[in-house]
């Protein structure tokens, strides 16, 4: 037994000397300035142009995808919706730093990691028309997305719950001996919940190979974050649990593709968890169920759309010479109609058959769940014009 | 007397209580200025100011615990949770404490004027996040109370006696009537007892037993029913937690069958502990088995939710099914 | 075969499972170098290393967080909550994500190889805080597997059964017997199934039915029925959910009569789900009601603890007034 | 509606540099030395003599207890103790900063606080026998305390619970007015459950004038530090927070009084929180249901008895001359006595009549517990020879 000394590393003053909130300042890191010119003292990261290409026609799609199912939801086609608009670079950025063996967990605005990863069209609608081809049957809302091939968790609506469990999910690979590592999303509003404490202080103890991507938006739906925390964001919290830790302009491709990259390869190497705080903004309402005009103003949006991070990438590119003008407003235009056709497509899908119903609730369901189905079965045959999704399709099991 | 939507009705039990006792103070996420994700706190930060009625950051446990301490300092808070399945990160703070607070102390300091509000129930196309019925997790809880308004009139004399009540309450507000409910509900300030069930409807061959949202859907189902010449009684349970017994016994020795019916997962849900409580207080009055018409034993789905819902079809069924046992 | 405690069976089936599949990782407070409070997790870090065996920090939502980020992973986690009392901070990670998991993501992803351990129930002076029986509350959770064994032998073979059973389970361990049962455990591999309830001890006038530590106060009641001439059928439910109806249905079609009997408040408690699905399928084979012995409906209380408990002359005094009904 | 700007106070860099650990260093306040001998440079806080003697006293007094206790315990005369040993300048010399309105929250190893305020050897007995003097009816296990008039709260096991309590308790007494703050302890372990996340940040958002107070004693029962958290111990968490923050040596009792007062007056004047983190040991078991030996060496614990801050605030007193060794060594004995006599007194008294057992459930008993209460009388008068304990005074009602 080794005699332990917590106090080992604790220096001692004399004077009763608070320390008061200021005492760190932890800069953001920005590479690129709203023009999209980089800063003269940036190092720009290693960053090839099919990368850099792939990052912006990812945002682009987000940016169309996001403004099409608005609409969508508008026009009573789904039932909800959640943009990130404002916020595509933190999520795209971010994912292109990753592997494809590295797991993301998501919080519920970072379609463009989704995207990034080879999610369809197709894959997007099938899930907000929870239809059957979608790979996790219809079982939650629109934007509850999913897919164990690209290494995508599912989705949940309770606010943090994934961040511990990242970290159990990394320490898994760890032990597996994987090369790879968890991505964790989550905002800056569901960073005061007891699991976000839970998870980082777990993960730091326990040497887990995960990134913690906090994307500070300002805003938990009406919620401002002067509302929200106190301290200086999140990133400093990062220090108090012994993690490593940086900011970062969200809103900047390059300073979040360049801050994810240096996390990954800490977190792979050192086999322990970095946490990143990309600083955006929320342009979007909350979801379509908000109307941020309650609580905000538009002149506040409207500085922000000023530092969009989908123009600040392009002309970046376009002075790299790595994007064709006439090319990028053909691209929108087909996306345009890729998604308005799939979403054409997908909305006539029908839903899973009603067996389904009952299913992975556990491995095989147990006998009081056979016999609620077969409950059910009977009375849907008896009233079928009442379960019209259902009714014409049943079985005779 | 005004016609009010039920969130209107809980809107103006918020302001009669606020009004009267400045120690009533409303928190919760996104109820400060915006006024809730429903509206439900609308205007009280404006008139009570931001002492009163104020966001708190996003955590549950947190505006629970909090609240624990406000009320234990004798201070009246109205605690929101935004949505019912959400109330569970806030669990051990309501069992472990809100609701043993005042037995572990002798009655030296208690949690009594603590109220929780929070909208429950499906029927909206939420999924397994935002349609979740909670309320039998919390019967299980000594020294808790629960309620559950079926419409805008009891919900706004029942909120006014659960702020008032010296216990800890727990109001559920069905959300799928929050603004389809509409009715006459008095401008002033009244209470509806805790504790009491309410007969909607008498009848003689089945007593209906339901609360919230489900009310109406039982009430649907007995139309039908009476249609092919039964006569139903319909219940409202109204307070969960504790539940009123005797009035439903009577129903019952009466009328010789009973069905309960509610959203929530039908396996460890409250129909379980009513059957279990009246097979036994009307076990030679009883003419049927008692028949629980509930939820699926699954989370709750989507795409599927029609089919998963309780609704009036199944429990006309079960009605037909009891009363021809 | 070898004399074991409780304690003995659970380590032993934690030694076997680890040994078995290095996926197997076991962790919670104090269960590492320490071996857990109770010991039951003695030895597996000096064997298995820290990396397989490791204290937390403390804090229950973060071991299940944690425990079901693993599973999903493909790992195999074994977490102990020091308390069941303790179990209430990580309710919103069992209930909202544990049980949840798999039906959300369309069978993509599961926590199907977690098990939660943790020791439950009163009879040791602990109070409010170290003697509940949270049983019940995770009876309403479809998704989750609960589990709870009387004596070593069941323990080690439910456990081992557990461990490897692809759905997320509960494992409730009955800590007033951990050192106080003993009684021969066979030492090598072995597992007794999940969801089916075990006849202890046939009869033909009521059907006593209990689990975990409860079984063996309702034998000691049995037998003073049996000295007045009463003939007591003993079902150890085991299972809790999926629970086995239509085992403890055959009995009381037999019987005629069944009583309910657990340590946990009787409102809400799971002896109202059973006696709901009891009366439904025996209606036409109940000589009387069917009745439940349970706590009361307060806190657990120190002082009062015997008063408070269902003890075997309380189960005596039932079995008495449902035979003679 | 003002326009928000959550980057207002966010410095730029232009490197991708990660904040490791470390960067901030904490240094804990110590104002004697080992030897009861104050550090040259140290500003003593402004103490009398009465206040610098009660303190010793006090922690005199619960030496006594816990010595007494843990032996009452191995004798089986009360089921369960939990000594300080080590420990009792943390509690007692920050009590002595407060005023009699402050409320104090503890965890459950503060009787330190408790007898500064004035808890009796005999109410220290009631509880721990659970007797029908106690003020919380004997419903708890042994050492969980709670004394309304002395503003102390009953103390419940779940740990952490008592810190957005401790909040919210605060906020009260902020709203009404009153000239008073809330002391909430709790020790390093229960600061990993999410609950002390909810609570610090909703107690620096919300400005609640509330002192956390974590005692820093290097185990959670099993548990040392290094496996608790990988930061720097709990102090350094308060700057995330925005949390006024000071650590000092938990076993010099002059540094705990002067750290405590002058956060009480930080709180009360500017109505915010402060965190404290005192540096000590748990010299004692962690219970008596605990055995140290399995985890730490006696070594370990030998080092830490040196530090014993009572024979250092002793010194002290003695170099003041406010101290008398006779005097000092009379009273010891004379402590020793009063425990003994009351723990035999208090041993006999009967615990509360049957009737409280479904009392304070809720304000009064409803029908259910009525019933429950008529039917359990019914019982134990047909048994009495079974419930020993209230069958004697059972009444008719
Ligand atoms: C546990 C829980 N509580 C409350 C909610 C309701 N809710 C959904 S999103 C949201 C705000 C989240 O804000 P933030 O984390 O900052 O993410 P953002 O929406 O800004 O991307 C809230 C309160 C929830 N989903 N889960
Ligand atoms: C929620 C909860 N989990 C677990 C326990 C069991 N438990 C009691 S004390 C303790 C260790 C506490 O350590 P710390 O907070 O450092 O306080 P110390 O005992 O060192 O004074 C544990 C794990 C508990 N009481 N409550
Ligand atoms: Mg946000
Ligand atoms: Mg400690």
């Amino acid at each position: 037994m080794q005699d332990r000394d917590h106090l080992s590393n604790v220096g001692i003053t004399h004077t009763a000397k608070i320390i008061a909130n200021g005492i760190i300042d932890i800069p953001m890191l920005q590479l690129l300035q709203a023009d999209g010119t980089s800063f003269e003292e940036a190092k720009l990261p290693d960053l090839d142009q099919e990368t850099a290409v792939k990052i912006y026609e990812t945002m682009k799609f987000i940016r169309v995808l996001d403004e099409r199912m608005v609409s969508a939801q508008r026009q009573g086609r789904i039932s909800f919706y959640l943009a990130s608009t404002g916020e595509e670079a933190a999520s795209a950025a971010s994912a292109a730093a990753l592997e494809p063996q590295d797991l993301i967990m998501s919080q519920y605005r970072e379609q463009g990691a989704l995207a990034y990863r080879g999610y369809t069209t197709e894959q997007f609608m099938n899930q907000m028309f929870s239809n059957e081809k979608e790979a996790n049957k219809g079982r939650q809302m629109p934007i509850h997305y999913g897919d164990k091939p690209l290494n995508f968790m599912t989705i949940s609506s309770p606010l943090g719950t994934q961040i511990p469990q990242a970290a159990g999910y990394a320490y898994g690979q760890k032990m597996a001996g994987e090369d790879a590592i968890t991505i964790c999303y989550f905002g800056e509003g569901a960073a005061s919940e007891g699991d976000f404490h839970a998870g980082l202080n777990m993960a730091a103890v326990l040497k887990c190979p995960a990134i913690f991507f906090c994307r500070n938006n300002g805003y938990a739906i009406s919620t401002p974050s002067n509302e929200q925390f106190a301290g200086d964001g999140i990133a400093s919290r990062g220090i108090g649990y012994g993690i490593k830790t940086i900011r970062v302009d969200g809103n900047d491709a390059l300073a979040v593709f360049a801050a994810t990259t240096e996390a990954r390869k800490i977190a792979i190497e050192e086999q322990c968890p970095v946490l990143i705080e990309a600083m955006t903004y929320r342009l979007a309402a909350h979801s379509t169920s908000d109307d941020p005009t309650g609580y905000r103003s538009k002149d506040e949006e409207e500085k922000w759309r000023q530092k969009d991070p989908i123009s600040r990438l392009r002309n970046w590119l376009i002075s790299k010479d790595w994007l064709d003008e006439e090319k990028d407003v053909e691209s929108l235009e087909e996306m345009r109609q890729d998604v308005l056709k799939q979403l054409k497509l997908c909305e006539q899908v029908p839903v899973c058959s009603i067996e389904h119903i009952v299913e992975d609730v556990y491995d095989t369901p147990p006998w009081h769940l056979q016999e609620q189905l077969s409950e059910l079965k009977d009375h849907i045959r008896k009233y079928p014009e009442a379960y019209p999704a259902t009714a014409g399709r049943i079985n005779n099991g | 007397m005004a016609r009010m939507n039920l969130l209107q009705a809980i809107n103006s039990a918020l302001m009669i209580a606020m009004e009267e006792n400045e120690k009533v103070m409303v928190f919760g996420e996104d109820v400060g200025y915006f006024g809730g994700v429903f509206r439900a706190t609308s205007n009280l930060q404006e008139k009570f100011g931001r002492g009163r009625c104020f966001n708190t950051p996003l955590t549950e446990q947190g505006i629970i615990g909090f609240a624990n301490g406000l009320a234990s300092h004798g201070s009246v808070p109205i605690a929101e949770i935004q949505f019912g399945d959400y109330i569970f990160p806030a669990f051990d703070q309501i069992v472990n404490e809100t609701a043993k607070f005042r037995y572990r102390s002798g009655g030296q300091f208690s949690c009594g004027t603590l109220t929780i509000r929070t909208p429950y129930g499906g029927g909206i196309a939420g999924g397994l996040y935002h349609s979740q019925s909670p309320e039998a997790f919390f019967a299980h809880v000594p020294g808790m109370k629960i309620v559950v308004p079926r419409n805008p009139y009891q919900a706004k004399g029942l909120l006014l006696s659960s702020i008032r009540d010296d216990n800890p309450v727990l109001f559920m507000e069905p959300k799928r009537l929050y603004r389809a409910a509409v009715g006459e509900v008095p401008e002033d300030d009244y209470e509806l007892p805790l504790g009491k069930a309410d007969i909607v409807k008498e009848g003689s061959d089945i007593t209906l037993l339901a609360w919230g949202a489900q009310v109406e859907v039982v009430e649907k189902a007995a139309q039908k029913a009476e249609a092919d010449g039964i006569s139903c009684e319909i219940v409202d349970l109204q307070s969960i937690l504790p539940w009123d017994r005797d009035t439903v016994a009577e129903s019952v020795a009466k009328t010789g069958r009973l069905l309960i019916s509610h959203e929530a997962p039908m396996t460890g849900g409250f129909a379980g502990e009513i059957a279990a409580a009246i097979q036994e207080a009307c076990f030679l009055n009883l003419e049927s088995p008692i028949a629980r018409v509930c939820g699926l034993d699954t989370p709750y789905p989507l795409a599927h939710e029609k089919e998963y819902m309780p609704d009036e079809l199944k429990v006309y069924e079960a009605i037909v099914r009891s009363v021809n046992f």
